[in-house]
């Protein structure tokens, strides 16, 4: 990218441009006019964070940037981004319809941009307990707009997710502390002992078994927040009471910002040659959050929520393969969690379509939407059979990928995971064979859908099954090679 | 750090886990808060001294939040809507108290098991500090998972909150501490609310009497 | 192998004979069956008249036969001729007989059979339905059994041409062998069950709900029905021709001999279809006809010998 | 051989193959957006078919030649990997199988596409299937690999959910793609092991690196699992006779018969060319396997009603051959018999091939049947030969094929077959032994029922009288559909008649899989075809043809000299009892009687009820018969079961309360710190 000056600090930006958005929105009444002023305020944050690909690795006191977070950053900019544009057309219809009304929606977007400045915040983090900071944020946020329906439902959801993600708060920041504590004798007291490239310098010399307990806390705290089995249960009824953008930004990124932070961890222990072992334990809660979402999905009947457990699931198959490690599943762990993130909001966003239209959430009443609304539909399809991992998609070579790699090194293994795919992958053909496919019913009224964002997504991850640009994968490489 | 004042933070860190004892013993609601302000006067103490001892005086903002906060405001709060929603002044149980002080124990051994592997090079103090906090930490969650009713799930929560504090405390020059108290006192404050505002009476799971019998989600 | 003037001869004079004994075969086994018991049966070239008297007739035809009810007859026939001629009968090395190796005779007569039984189905009535599906179940079963026992005279000659396998069962090396044994059993009871003998069909009847043979070609008259009737004593010669010429090697002229050893060769043949005539004549006397669903007990016994037959010869072999 | 200048000038096989397919790909969304016209249908199958052929002559070329081995790698795919691709002589013979029956479909869909009424569910796919199944067959390493075969399967799957409205085909389609699904997890593992721990993904490196003994046999097992479930071998058939039947026609007749070929040729290319020598006992697996579904398909569709279900079931009987092929020159070669070994592969390809081309027209005819009467079921068809007598008689010389009857070619190349059983005592291991001959009495089992179940299929649908007034009205279809049922049925006969040529041509291949390839037929006497010796065993189709036509000849013209010629039409005889119902005809189920009986407590497990009413009761009789699978109840039923079960169980924990949820985030912070406590 050409055109950022070199001196440029997209930084700055990157937090900046949410929190006025937010502040801006806060005070703005008008739904219409903060709907474009929020896709814009996502537009702008999206610019600067793909600058930042063109920006040297450093790292402040609060800030770091380095070749991990980028890619986390760039995501979260483009998911932000398009899903404010579903938003728009979203929110719109669901006010047409009285769904919503403008009371409820007063804060809608201030909220929106807050959380995306959580969670930018939580990424951008060189501190951990900044970091800490700013996923909780991210999360109460998410509580709030979870329950912005203010049915029973939902405000029930929200409360169980805010219940057990204040628990997970708590269990993380136990973790955040102990690992200070661990850091305390070798790098002095202050805030030395929470920066993150600090402590990566020095980990070798820490107190394993403080590491050790520090990183259990962090798995499951933060491991709550990715919605790991059997932590997970504040997902699903979030993915399905809240509204469908919010879904989207769940499942695209909420969920990776959670697992980010995982990651982080996982590598500070690797570095401590003495420690337990980080990967194994993510990859026992990965393969159990995979084998235990594929029978889960057997017997939903709410389309969203089946899609939540979907990403439990795949945030399973996520941690499973950072969890096994080495270069290739690193770099298969990264592919499958952008493919992952770009297809589930691609997914959402047309199942948000789809609600609207046939005006129900359950699956028995969503029948042959191909026939019924052929764009939607076909969509449909193809998202669901690309979170599925069929070809020609970047989920199957990512899927490929972790299963061959896991296979070289660990076959048993390789094969539970497989299994696991295996069983979800009939829960989600057996369900998109009833919603596309059979007799329609329900409603056959246009639906006025914003496409783009969902074609956006899906021609993506169509492009990625086809063909993955050499500067992505290089890039990938020198994450995944740094993810050891 | 001089073998007296070890001696204090040592004695007022295993005060606050027999008060967490004393809490997860309790049978009846009232008393419980009266022995969940005690737990908060009891952290109140172990963060003060910590704060004389580390020559921090900010930890006496977090001091204060405790004294007031959790110590009055909430206890008084729970108080009233416990009188006013004619929630059942007995607790639920699940197991019955003496398993869940038996769980209790082993927990408080689990900690100590846990946190004494840690090498004895590391700051003695850290290490003893951080072992009740842990404990102190579990049994509230014991607490959160053995109680039926919504206040005294509050109240486990609460427990545990405390013990991060002591934990955060106790952790020499450790930056944010305040906030990170702050950050929770005012967590806590959301989910008092939330209480009021969703009228739980008996449990965190269902938000409203009426839709005791609706369906939730899933379930046709 | 060039052709010569003989072997077109000899396989000529094999097309020819095969067709000409063949009524008389047929007529013979009625005679000698209506001797039996005691009847004074037609002449054993009443089957000649029948032919003759059926060709000179007008046919007739159901209104809805299509075009395939009126190919099938020459198709079946030619089918079956083809197989005949190719069964050595006088003498081995016939010319074309490695156009066709013994499977394919098989082949050819499974063909034949096809289409028989579309035949049958052709005109849509109940008889052709019965008759065709009872066929296609009994073949269904005897042909493995034929297979099997191909296999088991391969195994032992080294080859499934008949010409080979004759002029091998004419050695010493043959010597006597269970696998033999069971494959000769095993052949007549296939020979019967192809040929709709008793006990798993009787030629004789149109007792309607028992036949299989005669109630497909129920349709058929004249011209027709001739050819059919053809086709089947040719059928009746194939097998006893194989059963001679495998298991009743001798005499059987061997390729480029003379015309000393053809005569004997003919001479031969003659003998062993008298005998075989014979014998037929006398089991279907001494036996009574099966219930349809019995009969695939009676032939799955071929299948069953024919397999052991190879799998003796499978396991012998590695010896 | 002479390269003619013709062929000189074309582009090199492989680059062409790989732009006709590219080419293929782009109709998929050109169909998407033109599928609205009326044009658009003749158009994309015109395209296609252009494209079939060009791929088509691009691996005959490749064959006739002799060429060369070509590759070619394209930075798509994987991206330390790229796109390997890799002409080679099995590529090319399953090449030309592949697209002659692609062709074959195309020019009947340029007819029946017409009348397709959801245009828009097929045309897309369709090219896209095309192009799937022939990236498989060029692919060289094995993520281009198991990309084209799942997106082999996820294209026919559309396909198959073309009507989707019927639940049957919905239900069908499920199946499917979950076998599907199954089989590539499989072909994954089996490509990991083969990798081993250098994780070379390319074939090139497989072939390089040979894998342990234990890790090569879970190799083979894995392909046999991966391949067989795309190909229908029981007991991993159980998604085909559903799906196949589901999908349009000429789809049917792609994935029965071309699909399959694509799976036979994954496994003939792991299981000859990646995995290197062989042990016996694979081979014993293989025909174990291949004989059992060889006898399971037939047994199976004969006893159904529904004319494409027939077809498929059929298939799974034609797979069994072809793998009894397979595993005997896996068993050939493992003994070190490599002519025999090349016998035998000869035979699998080479049937593998006949099965192509008669089941493709055996299924566009049922598909021009289906058009015409609007039904499948065969009690409501019949006499069919009076109203479409082209399709009848292409669907005759299919059936006549398929039925292994002289001179077609599904006699030759079970013949070759037979011929390879029949070289086997050669073989020194003596489960071999014992198994072969029982392999060797089911392929005759399985030949002799598939010309009973064809008699019956033909039978009931062509003649007789029509059971529907459908099938009384019904009118011959197009003229596309007929040239290509016809050509493709022409074809059955050209090759059964010169198989010589087909054998010579896929020689390369068969040198290719087991090192050495069968004596060139073209030089024998009048193109007979002679595996082994002379003395040995031959067929001469060719011969067999010109005198049955000689035969019949001379029959037609002796009988029309000597014999009456006149002819009278009349009413039917039937013994004196004519009955105009048409049901009083033998229809499917009772032509399969006799067969069912025969097999039912074993295979079956039919039950026939009859409940007859008392004297004088005037409720009609009623006749049931209930049919069982017994492999779907014993493995599939109980898998469904069992996930429906684990799901029900699971479900629970959907509704727990929210201190039942933090009891479980507690109990697995307890469990990992007393793990960590007790670490050692």
């Amino acid at each position: 990218m050409s055109w950022p000056a070199p001196d440029f600090d997209p930084v700055p930006v990157i937090l900046a441009c949410p929190a006025v958005a937010a502040a801006l929105l806060a005070i703005i009444p008008s739904y219409r006019f903060s709907a474009w002023l929020n896709v814009f305020a996502s537009l702008i944050t999206l610019i600067a964070a793909s600058s930042l690909f063109t920006l040297p690795q450093h790292a402040g006191d609060y800030v770091l940037i380095d070749n991990l977070n980028i890619v986390f950053i760039a995501l979260n900019a483009f998911v932000g981004f398009t899903t404010s544009i579903f938003s728009a057309s979203y929110i719109g219809h669901e006010i047409e319809i009285g769904r919503l009304t403008p009371a409820y929606l007063r804060f809608y977007h201030a909220l929106y941009q807050v959380m995306m400045f959580g969670m930018n915040l939580a990424l951008l983090a060189n501190n951990i307990g900044l970091m800490w900071v700013a996923i909780e944020l991210a999360t109460l946020t998410t509580v709030v707009m979870v329950g912005i329906y203010r049915t029973h439902e939902a405000i029930e959801a929200a409360w169980k997710y805010f219940i057990l993600g204040s628990v997970g708060i708590a269990l993380a920041l136990f973790g955040t502390i102990l690992v200070y504590m661990a850091a305390r004798p070798i790098v002095g007291e202050g805030l030395d002992g929470m920066i993150w490239t600090v402590l990566m310098q020095h980990v070798a010399h820490f107190d394993p078994s403080l590491l050790n307990v520090a990183f259990v806390f962090l798995l499951l705290g933060y491991g709550t927040k990715v919605g790991l089995a059997p932590l997970h249960a504040w997902l699903p009824d979030a993915h399905a009471e809240g509204p469908t953008p919010i879904s989207a930004v769940l499942s695209g990124l909420l969920l990776n910002v959670a697992l980010y932070a995982v990651l982080r961890f996982k590598l500070l222990l690797a570095a401590n040659a003495h420690a337990i072992a980080p990967g194994p334990l993510m990859a026992l809660l990965g393969l159990v959050s995979v084998i235990f979402a594929a029978f889960m999905l057997y017997r939903r009947r709410d389309i969203k929520r089946f899609f939540a457990y979907s990403s439990i699931e795949h945030m399973g198959v996520i941690a499973f393969a950072f969890g096994i490690g080495g270069l290739l599943a690193n770099f298969a762990g990264l592919l499958h969690m952008t493919m992952h993130s770009l297809t589930k909001s691609g997914i959402f966003y047309s199942v948000g379509h789809v609600a609207q239209v046939k005006g129900t959430q359950k699956i028995a009443d969503i029948r042959g939407l191909t026939e019924t609304h052929p764009v939607l539909g076909w969509t449909l399809v193809f998202g669901v059979v690309a979170i599925a991992g069929l070809p020609p998609t970047g989920v199957f070579m990512s899927e490929i990928l972790i299963v061959s790699s896991t296979f070289a090194r660990a076959p048993l293994l390789a094969l539970q995971l497989a299994f696991g795919l295996l069983i979800a992958f009939g829960a989600l053909m057996w369900r998109l064979t009833g919603v596309a496919f059979g007799e329609p019913t329900g409603s056959r009224a246009p639906v006025k859908a914003s496409y783009l964002p969902m074609f956006a997504h899906l021609a993506l991850v169509f492009a990625a099954g086809v063909f993955l640009p050499p500067v992505l994968v290089a890039w990938f490489q020198m994450v995944a090679r740094g993810l050891g | 750090m001089h073998g007296a004042s070890f001696d204090i933070a040592h004695l007022l860190a295993g005060a606050l886990v027999l008060v967490s004892f004393m809490l997860l013993y309790q049978d009846r609601l009232y008393a419980l808060l009266n022995v969940f302000a005690l737990h908060a006067v009891v952290l109140a103490a172990s963060v003060a001294w910590q704060a004389y001892v580390q020559d921090a005086p900010h930890l006496y903002v977090t001091v204060a939040i405790a004294l007031v906060l959790k110590a009055g405001i909430i206890p008084i709060a729970l108080h009233n809507m416990v009188r006013r929603m004619g929630i059942h002044r007995e607790i639920e149980t699940v197991g019955g108290i003496g398993a869940t002080m038996l769980a209790g124990m082993g927990l408080v051994a689990l900690s100590m098991m846990v946190m004494l592997r840690v090498t004895a090079g590391a700051d003695p103090l850290a290490r003893e500090d951080l072992a009740f906090a842990l404990a102190v930490i579990l049994l509230g969650l014991l607490i959160m998972v053995t109680r039926r009713n919504a206040v005294s799930q509050i109240v486990g929560f609460m427990s545990l909150e405390n013990g991060l504090i002591l934990a955060a405390a106790g952790a020499n020059g450790m930056p944010l501490v305040v906030e990170i108290s702050i950050a929770f006192s005012v967590l806590i404050a959301l989910i008092v609310i939330g209480v009021f505002l969703f009228r739980i009476r008996e449990r965190f799971d269902t938000v409203d009497v009426h839709a005791l019998d609706r369906f939730r989600g899933e379930r046709l | 192998m060039a052709l010569t003037l003989r072997d077109l001869l000899v396989q000529g004079a094999q097309m020819a004979l095969v067709l000409i004994v063949a009524p008389l075969l047929t007529g013979a086994v009625r005679a000698i069956k209506a001797h039996l018991v005691r009847r004074q049966g037609p002449s054993i070239f009443q089957p000649y008249r029948d032919l003759a008297r059926l060709l000179r007739k007008e046919a007739t035809m159901a209104e809805n036969a299509s075009w395939l009810f009126r190919v099938a007859p020459y198709l079946i026939f030619s089918a079956t001729w083809i197989a005949a001629a190719l069964v050595p009968t006088f003498a081995a090395g016939l010319v074309f007989s490695w156009a066709a190796a013994l499977l394919a005779i098989v082949a050819l007569l499974g063909g034949a059979r096809f289409f028989l039984a579309l035949a049958g189905m052709d005109v849509g009535t109940a008889f052709g339905g019965i008759g065709a599906s009872r066929e296609v179940m009994i073949a269904a079963l005897a042909e493995p059994a034929l297979i099997m026992i191909v296999f088991t005279l391969a195994l032992i000659a080294g080859s499934t041409q008949l010409s080979t396998i004759a002029e091998f069962m004419q050695t010493p090396a043959v010597g006597l062998r269970v696998s033999l044994a069971l494959a000769l059993i095993a052949l007549i009871i296939v020979a019967i069950a192809e040929n709709s003998r008793m006990p798993i069909d009787n030629p004789a009847t149109h007792l309607e709900l028992t036949m299989v043979h005669e109630a497909m070609v129920l349709e058929y008259s004249a011209r027709h029905l001739a050819l059919i009737e053809l086709a089947s004593s040719l059928k009746l010669v194939a097998y006893i021709s194989l059963i001679a010429c495998v298991f009743l090697p001798w005499g059987i002229a061997p390729a480029a001999s003379g015309w000393w050893e053809l005569a004997i060769g003919a001479g031969a043949y003659v003998a062993k279809f008298s005998v075989c005539a014979v014998a037929l004549a006398v089991f279907e006397t001494s036996i009574a006809k099966l219930r349809v669903f019995r009969a695939p007990d009676f032939i799955g016994a071929a299948l069953m010998l024919g397999l052991l037959a190879v799998l003796l010869r499978f396991v012998s072999q590695g010896l | 051989m002479t390269a003619s200048p013709l062929l000189a000038l074309a582009p090199p096989p492989l680059a062409g193959s790989l732009l006709a397919i590219a080419a293929l790909l782009a109709l998929g969304p050109l169909a998407v957006l033109t599928f609205r016209s009326r044009l658009s249908s003749g158009l994309i199958y015109i395209l296609a078919f252009v494209a079939s052929v060009t791929i088509l002559v691009a691996g005959a070329t490749h064959l006739w030649r002799s060429d060369s081995v070509e590759s070619l790698t394209l930075a798509l795919g994987l991206p330390s990997l790229g796109a390997h691709f890799r002409l080679d002589a099995l590529s090319a013979a399953f090449l030309v199988i592949v697209d002659l029956g692609a062709a074959g479909a195309c020019i009947f869909a340029i007819g029946y596409g017409r009348h397709e009424t959801a245009r828009g569910r097929v045309l897309p796919f369709f090219p896209l299937f095309l192009a799937a199944m022939n990236v498989v067959v060029l692919a060289a390493d094995a993520f281009s690999f198991l990309m084209g075969w799942e997106f082999m399967s996820l294209a026919s799957w559309a396909l198959v959910m073309t009507h989707h409205r019927e639940s049957e085909n919905a239900r069908a389609g499920y199946i499917y793609i979950v076998m599907a699904s199954l089989g590539t997890l499989a072909l994954l593992f089996c490509f990991g092991l083969l990798a081993g721990s250098g994780g070379g993904y390319d074939f090139a490196a497989m072939r390089a690196h040979s894998p342990a003994p234990v890790a090569a046999a879970s190799v083979l097992l894995m392909a046999l699992i991966g391949a067989g479930s795309k190909a229908g071998l029981a007991p991993l058939h159980a998604w085909l006779p559903l799906a196949h039947p589901a999908a349009p026609s000429h789809v049917s007749a792609l994935m029965s018969g071309v699909m399959t070929k694509v799976a036979v040729y994954g496994f003939i290319r792991i299981a000859f060319d990646l995995i290197g020598a062989p042990l016996w006992w694979w081979g014993l697996i293989v025909l174990l396997v291949g004989g059992l579904s060889a006898v399971l398909g037939v047994l199976f569709a004969m006893i159904q009603t529904d004319l494409k279900r027939v077809l498929a079931y059929s298939t799974i009987e034609n797979i069994g051959f072809v793998f009894v092929g397979l595993g005997l020159a896996l068993a050939f070669e493992a003994n070190g018999l490599t002519a025999a070994a090349a016998l035998a592969f000869t035979a699998a390809i080479f049937h593998a091939f006949n099965h192509s081309l008669f089941k493709s027209a055996l299924f566009l005819g049922s598909g021009a049947v289906l058009e015409a009467t609007g039904a499948r079921e065969m009690d409501k068809l019949g006499g069919l030969i009076h109203r479409m007598p082209a399709t009848a008689l292409a669907f005759l010389m299919g059936s006549v094929a398929i039925s292994a009857v002289p001179p077609f070619n599904g006699f030759a190349s079970e013949w070759l077959t037979l011929q390879a059983i029949l070289l086997s005592p050669q073989l020194h291991e003596w489960p071999l032994k014992i198994l072969v001959p029982g392999v060797g009495a089911m392929l005759a089992l399985a030949a002799a029922l598939a010309a009973a179940c064809f008699v019956r299929a033909y039978g009931v649908t062509f003649l007789g009288r029509p059971r529907s007034t459908d099938a009384a009205d019904a009118k011959e279809t197009d003229f596309f559909s007929l040239s290509a049922m016809l050509s493709l049925a022409v074809a059955c006969l050209i090759v059964g008649v010169l198989p010589g040529l087909v054998m010579d041509a896929f020689a390369p291949a068969a040198q290719l899989a087991v090192g050495a390839h069968m004596p060139a037929q073209i030089h024998d006497r009048w193109l007979s075809i002679v595996p082994v010796a002379e003395s040995r065993s031959s067929y001469n189709g060719l011969l067999v043809f010109a005198f049955a036509l000689a035969s019949m000849a001379a029959t037609v013209l002796a009988i029309h000299w000597f014999a009456s010629r006149s002819l009278r039409r009349t009413p039917a005889w039937d013994c004196g009892f004519p009955n105009p119902n048409s049901i009083t005809q033998y229809g499917a189920g009772s032509m399969a009687q006799p067969v069912r009986r025969v097999f039912a407590d074993f295979v079956f497990r039919a039950r026939e009820q009859v409940d007859m009413p008392a004297p004088g009761a005037f409720e009609a009789a009623r006749f049931r018969v209930d049919v069982r699978d017994r492999l779907w109840d014993a493995l599939y039923a109980p898998i469904a079961g069992l996930v429906a079960f684990v799901s029900d169980k699971l479900n629970y924990l959907q509704f727990l309360t929210i201190r039942r949820y933090l009891s479980l985030v507690f109990a697995s912070l307890i469990a990992l710190l007393l793990a960590l406590a007790l670490w050692p």
